[in-house]
């Protein structure tokens, strides 16, 4: 994709999170006019146009869905779940490392952080809304399920039940939501009164005047500002790793060989950054380009993630590792059995070995530092984790249901049109989401890059409070 | 239109006249957009099977349409009272009555279950000695029939709508002129028939005018190969330790099948481990029922087994056995072992010959029955029951004879199809155009009604009066539980116009009939006593007994007197079957389906069929070894999918078929079932699967050689319900030998993973004081014959849901009967069938994950599923080991046919789209019993509950009843040796549990 | 713009070029006994609220308070609904299977924490407040981007214009203007 | 610089906020009253009868047992509504040309069913007995409020779910002896729930494990 902005050979060097000569003001006009230019790229056309139309497939598939049935889908009696959970794990596990980077590595006092966590919030944000759209709607009856999950005062006095993984669910992913929401908001004030100052047009003033609250940098603000956002990080963390253990607990908590194993909180959230980062790659490395940020995104931007995606990668292929000793170290015969079925005679062992590709094989080329600096090696890998993260909740979820406890009710799954529209649905609304989020707001915290600025006397404060 | 418009124009019909209207109503085309609006949309509401149920239960038509429309108000429901109400009906409550089903000329015995008026849900007759109690997967679903929206509704003459007195005038004139010609010309051509009524009309027809001709024609039962036996063999196998069946299917198929089970069943239920069991042999061209019970098992091709009983009868000394062709070296090993185990069991040993063998061999069986002893106590001979002529291709072949010939003028078809289901070489149609009056009484008009001038609708066995004998002869009698739907009229009614005596009511003839029997005026002398067998008083006291048990006792030849028939003739002089070469072709007709005149009955095509669990389809069961040529590798798949299409060539003919390799097939047999490829029979069965009528011809109707199978290439979608068929090394039927059994109680028990004990619990479990329900399946007396799986059906109103669904393994049975073969798939070791219903666990893993609660415990320990508070997550089904719940991915249940919502069951909420069901203990019949016993401040007697699967279970496989009733029968069960719980090394805890089975082995054979 | 202001003065504000340089000035204005003061700077600068002797420390303990109200009523809720309202017999689970309970009352500890926390912050903090004086001030709007402003207001009791003004232009102020209310 | 929003704007924006929490709050409010307003329960609502049949002067008035129309309430789940014939067992005596009654007439006449409107309407997923509750010691007027004062008749109970579960959850709230079920104008003793009690244990009406257990009433 670009050429590497290190001198040829020497991989020592240390490498800056942010370009070299830039002042406060450069950086301010860099990135406000990402949004206040007239002119928008090309490239962000194109993105649109493709997430609108897949946008519209999904539309069309929950219209049908409502008029027709589940039965559009080729879930079935073994297979209860296929697709749409597949899709919902997938996509809350993107979101984890837009939380991961915004609060656990502030807590951790990573300042290269500081360029790539407002979008890695954005992405958060939007891949939640993706994912709740499933729990939604792969029940028989979404108009009721809708309500019924939560628990509300009824004439009928009854409630969920809260012994299920379900519920659970419902509270950690809307939970997950509505802070996720309200960090990034927080984390926007600031540049919001930045956008203010500098739009022209009244509108857009009095638009980003809104949003900014009156914001005005007084510094008892900034005091009150710093200790709330790094509360919000501490509760955070703690959330970011509930959610996914939450999730993880909706396959550990049932009976199901395959399923029913211990080790799945901690490997399904390693899981979930792995993929989570792989998606923030996905993202960044076209943004930089189309928007020329490479002196904010830089390299070492790119490869800190690709580290991190190793080192998650390992984690979850421990958890392989661990999930096949397990099957095989219990002697229960079904366990054993899921485990030849799933990797050996099973009609969807391939999927198993792809998985194993994808997310064991391919990004082990991240060790090597060359290709760690080569954004196109980078972001390969990257693609290639995307696939291999939802193929390994494929593998979960439809090969140990379709071959269960009684060889009678042993079946096959198929997808339909609709479990693939659906799908990549969701990716449009995703898309879409997000370029128009780069479109109108700012797609890097700015004041936070101001803190970066090394050139100045005074040595640039740090974000974090005392 | 709106509900209302709809309401006010059905307003105060009834019956008859309501369903008329709603019919031409549901043609307009506003009434179409109605549906089309209200219906899709809201069928997923709730509120809507609330409609349903509220009109079945005050049979006012025009709730049938209430509470469409969803909203958070309820919309306004009609209550139509009577104008005079029967004294009899007390409205919501049930009344039973007792009728009798014909099938093949036999009779089925039943109780009816009538809600308002509405035949809903029909049960044997506990004390008609051919039920017992139970019934059979047709009689379950003869119900639907009745309601069949596609039955035809108005008699028709070319097409036209024509009324009952035209069509008797038209009949009349056209009799008229034969008449005088003593009835030449005149021709009836019926279904096998013994009701004694008809024959006594018929022979007043006959001997008016004695040159009418009675033909019988019935592609099922009324076919024989190689000549009919002179004699009916009646069963006693309760008597029997040594069975041996020679291609005899008596345990899975035929109106006899019910007695026979009961009676064999009693042998293979135990108490303690050290009990005596009966052991069955069986020799079978390909796997059946029967042979799939079997402790040994013979495969032999079906033109072999007359060999084999010539074989078995010379060594046993019957005298004048022609010499016997070669046997196979299996066979060889089994004569003297048999002959052995014949002789040390004299008189306790019975030989069965299969329906479809030749005549010769039911003489052999016969012969060697009189050599063991058997004849006269495990069997009995007897004059059979239906009327002459019996041998229906000869019957069939003389009819069309004579039609070619022109000497037929006026034919009256009753009930048969012959124009689809008559031997391919016979070319009936062509002879059947001849005749130049030609008229069609049946329940469809089908392929027969299109081709005569006149056809009639026949009223439903539920809509009308009659008679009919039970296989053992017992008279039983058929009285209506509703006027006719679409106005049909039976035979019998034809039969009196002719007879000129139409004035008389059906009602009339019967009575008329039985009065004169009782005053033995009768050309046949019935012997007429009450159960104590003593004579009744009066003609009144009689009929009115004979019509609330709904038979007349002193008739059957099971309990009553055997009319001795002609001994055999001694020595044996047989006919023997010609010689066959080459592949061999075996004609079955489809187990449910028939010969196609069930083919608009929903339930039966979902109803896996026995063995291979096929829905919705004809397919040709060939040995695994002769599938590998084919290309079908293994007789198991990962799923459904295609299946090879063969081309079977036979005697010029040629059909194509979609084969399936079944286990115990002999190789180079290919076995088609016939009854699909309708082409008239309505919106269910017309144009599903293949017509291999085009094949069968009147020389071997059942079986032949010379047969070849051609590759085409082509593959063809064939659905199952179970698609592996091997235990994989786990044990959810355990098996052992008897010996062992016998030797250790415990072997049982050690065939499974240890049951976890409540310690591996963190918490204390729930207690259940009141009653404590549950269930026990004795593996070994289920015969694997699906009656549970139709029963539930019916009470349950479970929807079908059609091919495309099955494909997708989507189907709704409640209860399912697996299938497991052991050992080598072409010699299969051991075929165990296991009935699987929601086995109500008491720490049930779906109900944990239920998010909305929709699944919990009753304090009876039932497993209770909330169809009106699920949201459809299916995490239970996922979490459940046993995959026995069920769930509406679509709109499965019927909102819009009135007529099939007035078979549904009121007492069971009718579910929608979207929501998880399964099993429930049928907890609306625990409720009912509940208040009953409250109200009566009684306690719940055992056995007073009986779930739907145990009622029909011909096997009594199935008890349920209260765990905490020291007394009851579940109990004792439960606490033989041979109980087990299923996959009970999870930890679920199930109430059902099963009794293992225990296979009678002979040692010399194995 | 006119240094004599027309409408009651809300206070003078000084503009500095750079964080250190506004850190000094702080300093200087709150030893010289300035209370009624406050820092305005693109970015929040280490130190700028000590210079200005200004401590806040109340969030912690509210939001604490926040999370424990948040795990109360997870589980009481809980509790209620399964075992005072309607208990039930669920696969054979005790009525407070309390194990099960953890999850969600965990998240709403969470979610009553973390809402605290924000919503405090902008209350304390006085937002939104869309208008205010300092913003009348004619470079204010670099505020938000690479300048750095100081403010002393007329209430304070120390506040004499012209004193003040001498004061804060020894300061290095780079400008310093009159802010009207 | 200029002010971008005019003073005001603090004032505006604070209650903005406020308004919106405020609607919020009233929005949920409306739904909860209206789950259990007599609107959507048609609690107290007079439904039109083709024939304005007066409880009130059959039963006050003429002194008509309930059962006398509702046959099978004591031994079916359903009442059972009165079949023309019934009606007519008067009628044909009484007030036998009066306009009012000749829907009543024609049906017997012209063999026409009589269609009403019921008026106390369960969702048809729940599955009530009427043998039962009348022999387990519940009083007409229990649920149905006393009907022999309702000139039209009208349904008294919300019939909402925790509407029954009030009572299968402590039915001694409302026991009567059964000789008094038929008594439109019983009145509760003030010891009640100590006669409710011994009424509980005497006729064996189960506890409230049982009561409240979903197959009771839902199939």
């Amino acid at each position: 994709m670009e050429g590497s902005q290190y001198p040829k050979g020497d991989f020592r060097a240390p490498l800056p999170i942010i370009g070299p000569g830039h002042s406060f003001r450069s950086i301010t006009n860099k990135l406000t006019s990402v949004v206040l230019t007239k002119n928008t790229p090309k490239a962000w056309f194109a993105v649109m146009a493709i997430g609108f139309v897949l946008l519209n497939g999904l539309m069309i598939a929950i219209t049908y869905l409502l008029f027709k049935g589940i039965g559009i889908w080729g879930t079935n009696i073994p297979v209860g779940w296929a697709f749409p959970i597949i899709n919902f794990v997938w996509w809350i596990g993107i979101g984890h490392a837009g939380t991961l980077i915004s609060a656990i590595l502030l807590l951790f006092k990573q300042d290269w952080r500081t360029s790539i966590n407002r979008f890695a919030e954005a992405m958060t944000l939007f891949a939640v809304v993706c994912a709740a759209i499933f729990p939604v709607i792969h029940t028989g009856r979404p108009w009721l399920a809708a309500y019924w999950l939560f628990p509300y005062p009824n004439a009928m006095t009854i409630w969920p039940n809260f012994r299920s993984p379900l519920i659970w669910d419902v509270f950690a992913v809307s939970t997950y939501g509505s802070v996720s929401a309200l960090f990034w908001f927080i984390g926007l004030i600031p540049d919001m009164a930045t956008f203010r100052d500098t739009a022209e047009h009244p509108l857009l003033k009095k638009m980003y005047g809104v949003l900014s609250l009156g914001w005005r940098g007084s510094a008892r603000h900034w005091e009150r500002y710093e200790h709330a956002y790094l509360l919000l990080a501490g509760l955070s963390t703690p959330l970011v790793l509930s959610v996914h253990t939450v999730v993880s607990f909706d396959f550990a908590v049932g009976i199901v060989p395959g399923w029913h194993a211990t080790i799945f909180p901690p490997y399904f959230v390693a899981g979930a950054i792995y993929d989570g980062f792989a998606m923030v790659l996905t993202l960044a490395i076209p943004l930089r380009a189309m928007y020329g940020l490479r002196d904010f995104i830089t390299d070492r931007h790119i490869e800190n993630m690709a580290k991190v995606m190793l080192a998650t990668g390992l984690v979850v292929v421990y958890g392989y590792s661990c999930e096949a000793f397990f099957g095989w170290y219990s002697g229960n015969e079904f366990e054993r059995f899921m485990l030849k079925n799933r990797m050996y005679f099973g009609p969807m062992a391939w999927s198993y070995w792809v998985l194993i590709l994808c997310n064991f094989l391919v990004p082990q080329i991240m060790w090597s530092k060359r290709l760690r600096r080569k954004t196109w090696a980078v972001f390969t890998a990257a693609m290639f984790v995307n696939v291999g993260m939802w193929l390994e909740r494929f593998v979960i979820i439809v090969t140990s249901l379709h071959r269960d406890f009684l060889p009678s009710s042993w079946e096959m799954y198929y997808p339909t049109k609709w479990d693939f529209i659906t799908l990549f649905g969701t990716v449009g609304l995703f898309l879409t989401l997000m370029f128009l989020f780069v479109r109108v707001l700012p797609l890097i915290s700015i004041f936070e890059m101001r803190t970066l600025v090394t050139d100045k006397p005074a040595a640039a404060p740090q974000v974090e409070g005392h | 239109m709106t509900l209302d418009d709809i309401r006010t124009k059905l307003n105060g019909l009834e019956g008859r006249a309501y369903w008329r209207s709603l019919e031409e109503l549901s043609g307009t085309p506003d009434f179409q957009q109605y549906l089309h609006q209200e219906f899709p949309a809201n069928a997923a509401e709730f509120t809507d099977p609330a409609g349903r149920r509220q009109f079945l239960k005050l049979m006012g038509a025009s709730l049938a349409l209430a509470g469409v429309s969803a909203c958070t108000r309820q919309p306004p429901e009609k209550l139509v009272p009577y104008v005079t109400q029967p004294e009899e009906i007390i409205p919501g409550r049930p009344l039973f009555y007792a009728t009798s089903m014909p099938i093949g000329g036999v009779g089925m015995p039943l109780l009816a279950e009538n809600h308002m008026g509405r035949p809903t849900k029909l049960e044997g007759n506990p004390e008609h000695p051919a039920s017992l109690g139970a019934t059979d997967v047709l009689a379950q679903a003869s119900v639907l029939n009745l309601y069949d929206p596609d039955r035809s509704r108005n008699i028709l003459n070319l097409g036209n709508e024509a009324t009952w007195p035209t069509l008797t005038a038209a009949l009349q004139t056209a009799l008229a002129p034969l008449r005088s010609a003593g009835g030449a010309g005149f021709r009836i051509l019926t279904e096998p028939i013994s009701s004694p009524t008809v024959i006594d009309q018929m022979e007043t027809l006959m001997t008016a005018s004695p040159q009418v001709k009675w033909h019988q024609w019935d592609p099922v039962y009324g076919t024989v190969q190689g000549g009919a036996p002179d004699a009916q063999a009646i069963y006693h196998l309760d008597k029997a330790d040594v069975v041996v069946s020679l291609d005899a299917d008596f345990l899975g198929f035929g109106p006899t099948a019910i007695r026979n089970t009961k009676d064999f069943s009693s042998r293979r239920r135990m108490g303690t481990p050290t009990d005596a069991l009966n052991r069955l042999y069986v020799v079978e061209p390909s796997l059946t029922l029967t042979g799939a019970n079997a402790d040994h098992r013979l495969t032999i091709k079906a033109r072999d087994v007359y060999g084999f009983a010539t074989a078995l009868a010379s060594a046993l000394g019957v005298a004048g056995v022609p010499a016997a062709p070669a046997v196979s070296d299996d066979a060889g090993r089994w004569i003297p072992v048999l002959v052995d185990d014949l002789r040390a069991h004299h008189g306790r040993a019975v030989v069965v010959a299969g329906d479809h063998q030749p005549a010769a061999v039911h003489a052999l069986a016969r012969a060697i029955n009189d050599a063991i002893g058997g004849t006269g106590t495990t069997v009995v001979y007897a004059a059979p029951v239906v009327a002459t002529p019996r041998d229906g291709i000869a019957s069939l072949r003389e009819l069309v004879t004579d039609m070619n010939a022109g000497a037929v003028q006026l034919l009256l078809i009753v009930g048969t199809n012959p124009v689809f289901t008559a031997p391919a070489d016979l070319d009936f149609l062509t002879a059947l155009k001849k005749v130049p009056l030609r008229i069609h009484l049946g329940q469809q008009d089908d392929e027969t009604g299109d081709e005569c001038q006149w056809h009639v609708p026949e009223a439903h066995y539920l809509e009308s009066w009659g008679d009919v004998r039970a296989f053992d002869g017992t008279v039983s009698l058929i009285q209506p539980l509703i006027e006719p739907l679409y106005g049909g009229h039976s035979f019998l009614e034809v039969l009196a116009s002719i007879n000129g005596v139409g004035g008389q009511s059906t009602q009339d003839l019967v009575k008329g009939y039985w009065t004169k029997a009782f005053n033995g005026q009768t050309k046949t002398k019935w012997t007429l006593q009450d159960r104590e067998g003593r004579p009744f008083p009066t003609v009144d006291a009689f009929w009115r007994q004979a019509l609330y048990d709904g038979f007349l006792a002193s008739t059957s030849l099971l309990t009553g007197a055997v009319p001795t028939p002609a001994a055999p003739a001694t020595p044996l002089s047989l006919t023997p079957p010609p010689a066959m070469t080459g592949l061999e072709i075996i004609f079955q007709p489809d187990p449910y389906i028939l010969d196609g005149r069930n083919a608009n009955n929903g339930w039966l095509q979902e109803t896996p069929k026995p063995l291979s669990k096929v829905t919705w389809d004809a397919i040709a069961y060939v040995s695994p070894r002769t599938a590998e040529r084919f290309g079908v590798m293994s007789f198991q798949r990962s799923g459904n999918g295609d299946l090879p299409l063969v081309e079977i060539q036979y005697r010029g003919r040629k059909a194509k078929m979609a084969i399936w390799p079944l286990p115990g097939t002999a190789d180079d047999v290919v076995v088609v079932h016939f009854g699909y490829g309708r082409t008239r029979a309505g919106r269910v069965g017309t144009k599903v699967g293949q017509n291999l009528f085009t094949l069968r011809t009147s020389a071997a109707p059942w079986f032949d050689g010379g047969v070849e199978l051609h590759e085409t290439g082509e593959k063809y979608l064939i659905v199952s319900t179970q698609n592996h068929f091997a235990m994989e090394g786990r044990a959810p039927v355990r098996v052992v030998e008897a010996e062992e059994f016998a030797k250790n109680a415990k072997a049982v028990a050690e065939l499974g993973a240890e049951r976890p004990g409540p310690e591996v619990s963190l918490y204390k479990p729930f207690e259940y004081n009141g009653h404590k329900w549950g269930m026990a399946i004795d593996l070994n007396a289920c015969t694997g014959c699906n009656a549970c799986i139709t029963a539930c059906v019916a009470e349950n109103n479970i929807s079908v849901v059609g091919k495309d669904q099955v494909e997708r393994t989507r189907e709704m049975h409640w209860i399912r009967i697996d299938t497991y073969y052991e050992g080598d798939p072409s010699k299969p070791d051991g075929v165990y069938h296991q009935p699987v219903p929601c086995q109500q666990c008491e720490d049930a893993p779906c109900e944990v994950v239920c998010p909305v609660g929709a699944t919990v415990h009753s304090d009876e320990g039932l497993n209770d599923m909330v169809y009106n508070r699920c949201v459809g997550t299916r995490y239970c089904s996922n979490n459940c080991p046993y995959k026995v719940r069920r769930f509406n991915f679509l709109l499965y249940s019927d909102f819009t046919t009135p007529e099939l919502m007035a078979q549904r069951n009121p007492d069971v909420t009718i579910r929608s789209r979207g929501v998880m069901e399964k099993c429930t203990y049928c907890v609306q019949r625990i409720n009912h019993a509940r208040i009953d016993s409250k109200v009566q401040n009684r306690p719940i007697k055992d056995g007073e509950i009986k779930t739907a699967c145990q009622q029909v279970c011909p096997a009594d496989a199935i008890v349920f009843g209260d765990l905490n009733d020291p007394a009851s029968r579940v109990v004792a069960l439960k606490a033989q040796e041979r109980n087990y719980g299923l996959l009970e090394e999870t930890g679920t805890r199930p109430r059902t549990s099963y009794l293992a089975k225990v296979r009678n082995r002979n040692p010399a054979l194995s | 713009m006119a240094d004599q202001p027309t409408a009651p003065l809300y206070g003078l504000v000084a503009e500095f070029d750079s964080a250190p340089e506004l850190l000094d000035a702080a300093r200087e204005v709150t030893r010289a006994g300035y209370r009624k003061t406050d820092a305005f700077s693109p970015f929040p600068i280490h130190g700028l609220a000590d210079a200005l002797d200004f401590h806040d420390r109340r969030l912690s303990l509210i939001v604490l308070l926040g999370g424990i109200c948040g795990l109360l009523f997870g589980y009481s809720l809980e509790y209620y609904t399964q075992v005072i309202s309607f208990p039930e017999n669920i696969g054979g689970r005790p009525y407070h299977a309390w194990v099960a309970f953890i999850p969600p009352a965990f998240e709403t500890t969470i979610l009553f924490g973390a809402f605290t926390a924000g919503i405090t912050m902008l209350v304390l903090n006085g937002l939104p407040s869309p208008y205010h004086p300092v913003f009348n001030a004619p470079r204010f709007r670099f505020a938000s981007q690479d300048k750095f402003f100081l403010a002393i207001e007329a209430a304070d009791p120390k506040f004499n214009e012209a004193e003040t003004r001498a004061f804060l232009t020894g300061l290095h102020a780079r400008e310093v203007v009159a802010v009207e209310e | 610089m200029s002010q971008i929003f005019p003073r005001s704007a603090n004032a505006t924006a604070r209650l903005t906020i406020a308004g919106a929490l405020g609607f919020v709050i009233l929005l949920g409010w409306v739904v909860w009253t209206l789950m259990f307003s007599s609107w959507v329960t048609k609690q107290n609502e007079v439904v039109e009868q083709p024939v304005p049949f007066s409880h009130k002067h059959h039963v006050s008035g003429v002194g008509l047992d309930c059962r006398y129309c509702h046959t099978s309430v004591e031994n079916s789940e359903f009442a059972g509504i009165p079949p023309t014939k019934t009606c007519m067992n008067c009628h044909s005596q009484i007030w036998t040309n009066a306009p009012m009654l000749e829907p009543v007439r024609a049906s017997l006449r012209d063999n026409k069913n009589l269609t009403w409107i019921r008026v106390n309407d369960l969702p048809d997923f729940v599955y009530f007995s009427h043998e039962i509750h009348v022999h387990q010691g519940v009083g007409c007027a229990t649920c149905h409020g006393r009907v022999d004062q309702m000139a039209l008749t009208y349904q008294a109970a919300p019939l909402l779910m925790g509407w029954c579960l009030d009572c299968h959850r402590a039915p001694e709230k409302y026991l009567r002896p059964r000789d008094q079920v038929f008594n439109m104008a019983y009145e509760a003793p003030a010891n009640q729930i100590e006669l409710g009690l011994r009424l509980k244990k005497e006729y064996g009406v189960a506890d409230v494990r049982h009561m409240t257990s979903c197959s009771i009433c839902h199939r």
